[in-house]
């Protein structure tokens, strides 16, 4: 946690790849260039690209990409993937009707 | 509020464990599950599960699965499907959905036990559908009785790839290839072993380069790669496919700990992000327990045990039994974990290449790259020696931790030993009286019964049979090698199908007698 | 057509089936067991597409089937974005096939 | 690391990144951002409501708002080269009640006495603008200038262009104290570093109340948690900026088709903090009991994310921004009780001109420093 990260590091130019419009999130149709991307745009954590992207915020909360996503900008900025913190995980755990999570059970039920 | 004194999230083997333990202390239990059916995942795993005696071994995980909801009704365990836990707040405040209302309720102590996820990969096509996860064709061939698909292409050779490919199979679906990027076959040889001899090929080192398809999958392409995992040019090959199935590994699901702000570290060798927790599942935060896969990915059989850890350790934290019991009623199940984390495929060795077993005999090459032991390299193991008249023939040949063959044999003619992960051996002197239950009770379906010399010429193989129709006796056919392919004429001369088998039906098979220990699986014509 | 259900199974047996019901798929009738998931009822009359994306109008069905991933999700009853992998089969289900997040095809929304 | 600059702007939030790109925008580029999280963007810039609004403004900041509505929002995300989902169709502000209908008469009328374009409107006329509204609504404010945007994208989009042209930002920095050196601000210093500059901007949000206090300057603020929530993607319904009297209640429909609402539950002011900024069981069913009530037809939508935040909430409910007269070279943007993101283009360049050259377009002095008195 609160690791100091110098965000004029340099991690080298984009260079386009052959893959890049391989599709990752699959919920909000990311593509791994545009993750990419998004890292040479300064956005060095995971939580940076999910809120520039969207990634992992799609209607699964990124159960099915969030390991694709962490291994590519992991990559992009030449470190291990366990180094970077996976976005935090937020209530409901599961997508839950409006109707629903409004109508809390009665105490005296 | 309404309060318990546990509760538990997740009913599958780690969380109906814990269950059991803590209700046979005193404690008040209620295990939550998102799902219809509580098991986890155990029911869906319908072969004979690994381990000894303590392990539950040879027993199918779904018939586990009965078991432990068995015992947790007994101890008055109250357990809440389709109940969807959606939050972990603060002051041990669990926040569910039950049908069309959210409940809020406190646990003096709580157990995670959420299980996992599993991993995926990418490849050009890959959200076409007809592209599957293991654990999805699992839920609807063993859950809902749908085939996945007609013609399959596995991904991943790992113990969930090799079971969920024979599994395909057994519900009457054509697996046309397994494939792993890996250059070695990575879950159990006889996994392994089981479904390279009904003619499914393996390609390691290979991976997909794309599946094919407009609206869904018609096709597939493969291709080696080369030691970093790049493709190579001109090794593509293509297979008709309606479905791909994909089992690259699995995730512990692990968000609701780190929601309630448990701490958390990244530890690949434990499948990613885990809770810091001790060897009994205590975290960081006083009361929170967890058990099983979110706590690391393991096996079912450790899961459970890790549940009755957890479930003990958290009576002992709400005071419902001493400290000073605590070591005692742990050691045994200390000592039965241990026994499990052992061998080539424990946790410890993962990622290490094992070149010999423990008695220093070479592993089989074959095995690793193809998923069979060649006919050569057969004749080295302990297990595997010749005799006049029915004897068996034990094609184990990695160090796991099992044993249920040596008890199978009430003639003695098996021995394991004290060390679990030994490798079988035939007992000097001793006497075979062809039973069957040895072969029946091997989980990896590595035992047969050979007779080398039936006279005129041919010899008898009795090999396990867990498919449908089961062969009549006179059905004629060929005898397949350990790598699936025809060695053979053969014809069914018995058919055995008892209730002490569970479900594995043995067939002993003629075939002439320089096929006895080749000939290793029965296909009719 | 229900080549796909497995009649007989060499461990588990004969499979546990509800009461045979009909429902709507796209308007047309067809039939499935009730308490089954829609998904395996649609399964078993061999569709493969559930739904269509809506940036890239991809086609997507059953990924998961444990209600994690939500590629399977249709339009049920009018509500959209239903996981038809975990959502249990009634009598008379009105199930279309989802684009975007409607039941309306692409050129007409 | 560079660790000397022209300008140290302490935050790395909405204010700090658009300050910071307004700089270097005007040939300003010797500056470091210091983020204290691992994360851009991480406090109230990622966790608001993304209202950019003018009506409902205490009339003290509204030329601010004004002027950047004007001004700056329509062409930011060209500027940004960032989609920041800008969308200006309109506030309403709801009222359920006759006490509704005065506390917005109120607010409508001093809007418009500062020159805003808002009026009030009847429950019919409500409707007119967005069908989907209950029956329990009788009346609104109707700003029809006021809009919403993504505070993600817009935030990470300054920070984006602002490190672009030569900005630099270190995150994972938190800053503890402040020096004066010989009578003028000096030194940043954090737990591993000493950062020196000629200029200082305090922009940490409710952590600056404890950061100006090593200089000796209080801004009276206090912290409230705000809670949101958004839903799955929906067909496109309506596209104003909601938002009521009571303030209890706000939200809109995203580009993506999401809806995200903010809410009250009144528990706000007195949440515990376990150290990582998490929702109050209690407040998410409220927020939707809420929502139902004015949109009935969301009862089937699903709610896939909750969040919550700190605000920095002052003792007069509005920002405090500019130089601090007493020790040369400090400057704070602090307070801004929950609406500082539809504010935030406009503090930035108009700071930015103010570092540069002392002076700004709209006068600041009513958001001095040091304006708080008591009250007798």
């Amino acid at each position: 946690m609160n690791t100091i990260n110098d965000r004029t590091r340099d991690i080298g130019p984009f260079v386009p790849a052959d893959d890049d419009d391989m599709l990752i999130c699959r919920c909000e149709e990311i593509t791994k260039g545009e993750i990419r991307k998004a890292v040479h745009d300064g956005m060095w954590t995971l939580t940076e690209i999910r809120r520039y992207l969207r990634t992992g915020m799609g209607l699964c909360q990124g159960q099915t990409c969030s390991k694709l996503v962490k291994s590519i900008v992991a990559r992009e900025l030449g470190i291990s993937p366990a180094e970077l913190e996976p976005a935090t995980s937020r209530v409901p755990m599961r997508p839950i009707e409006m109707q629903v999570f409004a109508n809390e059970a009665k105490e005296d039920e | 509020m309404k309060r318990y004194d546990l509760i538990i999230v997740g009913a599958g083997p780690s969380g109906l464990s814990a269950a059991v333990e803590a209700a046979k202390r005193g404690l008040k239990v209620v295990v939550f599950d998102e799902n219809e059916k509580p098991g986890g995942q155990l029911f869906k795993q319908i072969h004979k599960f690994f381990g000894s005696k303590e392990h539950r071994a040879k027993v199918r995980g779904f018939v586990i699965g009965q078991q432990l909801l068995e015992e947790a009704d007994k101890e008055g365990v109250e357990v809440v499907l389709n109940a969807t836990v959606i939050g972990l707040y603060q002051d041990h405040e669990v926040v569910v959905k039950l049908g069309d209302e959210v409940v809020h309720f406190k646990g003096d102590a709580i157990v995670i036990a959420t299980g996992a996820a599993e991993n995926m990969v990418t490849f050009e096509g890959w959200t076409l559908p007809g592209v599957i996860g293991a654990g999805a064709a699992q839920t609807m061939m063993n859950l809902h009785g749908i085939k996945p698909g007609k013609k399959i292409l596995m991904l991943g050779s790992g113990n969930v790839g090799l079971v969920v490919s024979f599994q395909l199979m057994q519900c009457g679906c054509d697996v046309v290839a397994l494939v792993d990027a890996a250059p070695r076959v990575g879950g159990y040889g006889v996994h392994a072993a089981k479904v390279a001899r009904t003619g499914v090929p393996f390609y390691l080192s290979h991976t997909i380069v794309k599946a094919e398809g407009e609206t869904e999958v018609t096709g597939v392409t493969i291709a080696e790669v080369d030691d970093r995992f790049q493709f190579i040019p001109g090794t593509e090959k293509h297979f008709d496919v309606d479905t791909i199935c994909l089992a690259v590994g699995l995730s512990p699901m692990s968000q609701l700990l780190k929601m309630a702000g448990a701490k958390m570290e990244d530890n690949p060798r434990k499948g990613g992000q885990v809770p810091v927790c001790d060897e009994y599942g205590r975290t960081s935060l006083p009361g929170v327990f967890v058990a099983g896969d979110v706590s690391g990915i393991e096996e079912a059989s450790s899961a459970m045990i890790e549940g009755r850890m957890a479930g003990i350790v958290a009576a002992e934290y709400l005071g419902y039994m001493e400290e000073t019991d605590l070591d005692h009623q742990l050691k045994e199940l200390d000592d039965a974990l241990d026994g499990l984390r052992q061998g080539m495929f424990a946790p410890k060795n993962r990622g290490k290449a094992i070149e010999t077993t423990e008695e220093g005999i070479e592993i089989s090459k074959n095995l690793l790259k193809h998923g069979f032991v060649s006919d050569e390299e057969i004749e080295r193991f302990p297990g595997v020696t010749h005799r006049v008249g029915v004897h068996p023939v034990m094609e184990c040949t990695q160090n796991i931790p099992c044993n249920p063959c040596q008890d199978a044999c009430k003639k003695g003619c098996i021995s394991i030993g004290s060390n679990i992960t030994s490798l079988p051996i035939v007992v000097e002197g001793s006497e075979c009286i062809n039973c069957g239950m040895c072969v029946a009770s091997c989980s990896g379906q590595a035992i047969f019964l050979v007779d080398e010399d039936l006279g005129d010429g041919f010899a008898s193989v009795t090999l396990p049979y867990e498919f449908l129709p089961l062969p009549e006796i006179g059905t004629k056919g060929k005898g397949l090698g350990r790598d699936g392919k025809v060695v053979c004429e053969a014809e069914v001369i018995q058919v055995r199908d008892v209730k002490a088998f569970d479900k594995t039906s043995l067939l002993t098979i003629k075939v002439p007698k320089e096929y006895a220990m080749k000939a290793r699986f029965f296909q009719a014509v | 057509m229900e080549e796909s259900r497995i009649e007989n199974h060499p461990i588990l047996g004969e499979m546990e089936k509800g009461e045979k019901v009909a429902f709507l798929f796209d308007g047309k009738e067809v039939y499935g067991y009730e308490g089954e998931p829609i998904a395996a009822a649609l399964k078993a009359q061999g569709l493969m597409v559930h739904r269509y994306t809506k940036k890239e109008h991809k086609p997507r069905g059953i990924f998961c089937a444990i209600g994690r991933c939500t590629d399977c999700v249709m339009v049920v009853d009018g509500v959209p974005n239903v996981r038809t992998c975990i959502t249990p089969l009634k009598a008379g289900m009105d199930v279309k096939t989802q684009y975007g997040v409607s039941d309306k095809p692409f050129e007409e929304q | 690391m560079k660790t000397k600059a022209e300008v140290i702007i302490v935050g790395g939030g909405i204010i700090g990144c658009a300050v910071a790109y307004y700089l270097a925008k005007q040939g300003l580029k010797d500056v470091i951002v210091l983020e204290g999280s691992d994360h851009i963007g991480n406090g109230g810039s990622s966790r608001n409501g993304g209202g950019v609004r003018q009506s409902g403004r205490d009339v003290r900041e509204l030329p601010l708002v004004m002027y950047g509505i004007k001004n700056l929002w329509p062409t930011l995300s060209e500027e940004l080269e960032v989609d920041c989902e800008y969308h200006q169709d309109g506030n309403l502000r709801l009222g359920k009640t006759e006490k509704h209908r005065e506390i917005l008469t109120g607010l409508a009328n001093s809007a418009m006495g500062a020159g805003l374009d808002v009026r009030m409107i009847d429950g019919d006329e409500v409707r007119q603008i967005n069908p989907y509204l209950s029956d329990e609504v009788i009346c609104a404010s109707w700003c029809p200038t006021d809009g919403h945007a993504n505070p993600l994208t817009t935030t990470l989009g300054y920070y984006k262009m602002a490190r672009r042209m030569g900005v630099t930002f270190i995150s994972g920095e938190e800053v503890l104290e402040l020096r004066v050196m010989r009578g003028k601000i000096r030194q940043v210093i954090t737990k591993n570093t000493v950062y020196e500059g000629e200029n200082v901007l305090v922009a940490a949000g409710l952590d600056s109340r404890d950061i100006l206090t090593s200089v000796g300057i209080d801004i009276p603020m206090t912290n409230s948690l705000l809670e949101c929530l958004v839903t799955e993607a929906q067909p496109h319904m309506f596209d104003q900026m909601l938002g009521t009297a009571e303030a209890d209640f706000y939200g809109h429909q995203t580009k993506h088709g999401s809806f995200v609402f903010g809410g009250s539950s009144g528990l706000e002011r007195y949440n515990k903090d376990n150290g990582m900024v998490s929702n109050s069981s209690k407040t998410a069913p409220c927020i939707c009991r809420g929502i139902m009530k004015y949109f009935p037809d969301l009862k089937d939508a699903k709610i896939v994310r909750t969040w919550a935040g700190w605000m920095d909430a002052s003792c007069d409910g509005v920002p405090a921004l500019g130089k601090v007269d007493e020790i040369p070279g400090l400057f704070v943007a602090c307070a801004f009780n929950g609406h500082g993101f539809g504010i935030a283009p406009a503090v930035g360049e108009q700071l930015a001109k103010l570092i540069i050259t002392g002076t700004t377009d709209i006068s600041l002095h009513d958001l001095r420093y040091d304006r708080y008195k008591a009250k007798i």
